[in-house]
């Protein structure tokens, strides 16, 4: 159906349940839906699954989330990082799971569980502690693992710009996961600048098709 | 009266839910776009690379680059976008269509579909896009005629055809009756000019009423 | 390196072996590398094996390869058409293989082999006489079947402009096979309408990066 | 005198082709992208999706849309192209990237790589592209200083350390030699104000010269 256009960033993620797995875009800040995750720790879903890249920096954002005490686990490839403090204590303690993924794998299995693919051999990891109780297979001659789809219930993404349709294009690096994750979830909920009629968005240039975008929220210009 | 190929479109258009995103297959399901009401806000997809697809074009709207999977040409909508067969496929093997409408020579009871190949020896087999489609969309409609020229019917037990996907079929609409199949069986949901009973007399695919 | 650029499709595609693997694109006549197959055709590689989602049409281009009996097999989706009667001739003669794959299939397996993929396992085809011979495996509750990737020797492919670096743009649904093709292949040669100067394609919306474009050839305006 | 971060980067440029398509690693690996001769042609690759990256943006031209894999803001080349994840590790892992230039903490004579991970056990773990990185590339370099700064070496028979990548690494960069690793063993290619007599007296690993 025709993309939701969401009067604010609460109203997008309304309805995300308790226990749900939630992808969330974004490579540092480029492309992070900053207001859809403020949006999230406000609506109170708990027992959450986060799939992305970073485990938060600082004390707002993804990390805010966790300091709630609201993500069971993490699923990503690179949780440490200067300002990753609430994260670190929160695994230190043992107060949080985390499965590392190396990034492409991560990228893969996402676009795997959007196009509809059971399972996958690749390269990556072979031999290394991230390999390790994979199912392997020699493929013309190189140890390849076996890995799978990753499934979200809901994404919350950050795009450049929507079309009323839900066409998304991006900008720049900041496109990094959200085209993936759109593909990879039930729900996709992305958080745009701004967003324009149809027919505004050159049909060659559109990143995301609307197809893939269920609830979309303007939150104004880029700060 | 059996519906005409037309009205069997117009059957098909009218259950498809406002707003879905559609992928119509090769043949008389084409016929289903010229149904839908105005403002349905339906949005159609072929398999070649394209979403919001608009009717055939016409003259000079004729373009070479712009086709359906029929290579007809045809128009783009407000709204619309390209992207890549390995994307376009993704799409439609992940699940993301709401509907697709598919020609077959047999549908089975169990939903088996067979569309893509008539077991004949001396036929260059070809399938297309239609194997994608089976599986991957969220419903899978059949458009077809309940009997073959030879009079034997399209619904059976089970396929003798070579399939083109198990147990992907959902509903049947054909120019004597509309089935829906599920674990419950074969289900009728209208007929045309018919009864249930003549049908089933027809068939031996045991039938539920609606 | 940066794509070479061709003074003719002759020069596009010198060198391409006996033997060889070749993917070409388009969708009927859309994204068909017309110039660039008669140039193959003048080039006399021989004993090839041509992957497309056709197997030609009428009596020019890919039919024509085919009329010269340059290809010992094909892969492809869909050969069977009302003027594909020189490949029906050869296949009924027992003169060329074939290989039927589901167009998706081929498009997913193309993709893997430029995406470092090495298996794929997808439910397309479970069940009928194209998954005959094939590893299975249940994913979920749903019977799935393992495809190898499709590497070529060489992709022919149509865009509609490059730019001096081999950045690619297509047009409308002359897309199709393009970007995955040009992925796939030891050597990418892609015709063009025209090449223009480097910064004149939008970062933003190239579809085809130069990294993936080894030769590419002018062939003027469209026909 | 042994090399400098920057001598050592200078070095590892000068063995990139013209014209090829990098990616340089976190850290001092991106020292490299200094060093490329006016017109090399030589264009770099950011795994969060972007080709023909620039140098690093300063003042106004800081755009927080546009970094590199080390989140530090950075400038667009004409000739430019930006991609999503999937195609961006695609790209890596696919085989087209013709060289990469990763950081390490230890490297085996057989080419094992290991460069994310020390293994002390309370690191929390974090991979990011390496792997990817590791078993994509063409050809796979390696920049670190030959020794760790407790004295122990870094081009070692078998790595202690948890690995990041089988085989993979072509040639190690470091500030007292230049080494190639192949099936041949390791020989070396250069030194710098040291001799091949006396890295070997401190390496584990038998050298083979150039």
């Amino acid at each position: 159906m025709t993309a939701a256009h969401c009067a604010d960033p609460d109203e997008a993620v309304a309805g995300i349940a308790d226990g749900s797995t939630v992808l969330v875009g974004g490579f540092g800040m480029a492309g992070m839906p900053v207001q859809l995750i403020d949006a999230l720790i406000r609506q109170g879903a708990r027992d959450l699954t986060v799939v992305s890249n970073n485990a938060g920096n600082g004390d707002t954002g993804l990390a805010a989330l966790l300091a709630e005490r609201r993500v069971r686990k993490v699923i990503c490839s690179f949780p440490r990082q200067s300002d990753s403090w609430v994260f670190d204590g929160l695994y230190r303690a043992g107060e949080i799971e985390l499965e590392v993924v190396p990034q492409g794998n991560l990228a893969e299995r996402l676009r795997a569980a959007g196009a509809g693919i059971g399972a996958f051999f690749c390269p990556t990891g072979a031999g290394t502690p991230l390999a390790e109780g994979k199912e392997t297979r020699t493929i013309a001659g190189r140890t390849h693992v076996l890995e799978m789809p990753i499934h979200g219930d809901v994404a919350l993404i950050g795009a450049h710009r929507s079309d009323r349709m839900g066409n998304l294009v991006y900008r720049k690096t900041a496109r990094n996961f959200g085209p993936v994750m759109a593909t990879a979830a039930a729900l996709t909920v992305a958080q745009v600048h701004d967003v324009v009629e149809i027919g505004r968005i050159d049909p060659e240039h559109v990143v995301t098709p609307s197809i893939y975008v269920d609830r979309v929220v303007a939150v104004g210009s880029e700060q | 009266m059996s519906l005409s190929k037309d009205e069997m479109a117009a059957v098909v258009a009218r259950d498809i839910p406002r707003g879905a995103y559609v992928n119509l297959g090769i043949g008389q399901p084409t016929l289903i776009a010229d149904h839908f009401e105005p403002g349905s806000g339906v949005v159609l997809h072929t398999e070649n690379g394209m979403l919001n697809m608009g009717r055939a074009a016409q003259g000079p709207e004729i373009d070479p680059d712009l086709t359906n999977a029929g290579k007809v040409p045809v128009t783009e909508l407000p709204g619309s976008s390209y992207f890549h067969h390995a994307d376009s496929f993704a799409m439609m093997r992940g699940g993301h269509l709401d509907v697709c409408v598919l020609g077959a020579f047999q549908v089975s009871a169990g939903g088996d579909l067979a569309n893509w190949h008539t077991g004949a020896p001396d036929a260059i087999p070809a399938v297309g896009g239609a194997m994608d489609l089976a599986i991957g969309a969220k419903q899978v409609f059949v458009m077809m005629t309940l009997f073959a020229k030879d009079g034997s019917p399209k619904l059976v037990p089970e396929c003798t055809y070579p399939l083109t996907g198990m147990g992907c079929v959902d509903r049947v609409y054909t120019d004597l009756a509309t089935f829906a199949l599920g674990a419950d069986g074969v289900r009728v949901l209208e007929t045309f000019g018919t009864t249930v009973d003549d049908i089933s007399a027809r068939l031996d695919v045991p039938l539920r009423r609606a």
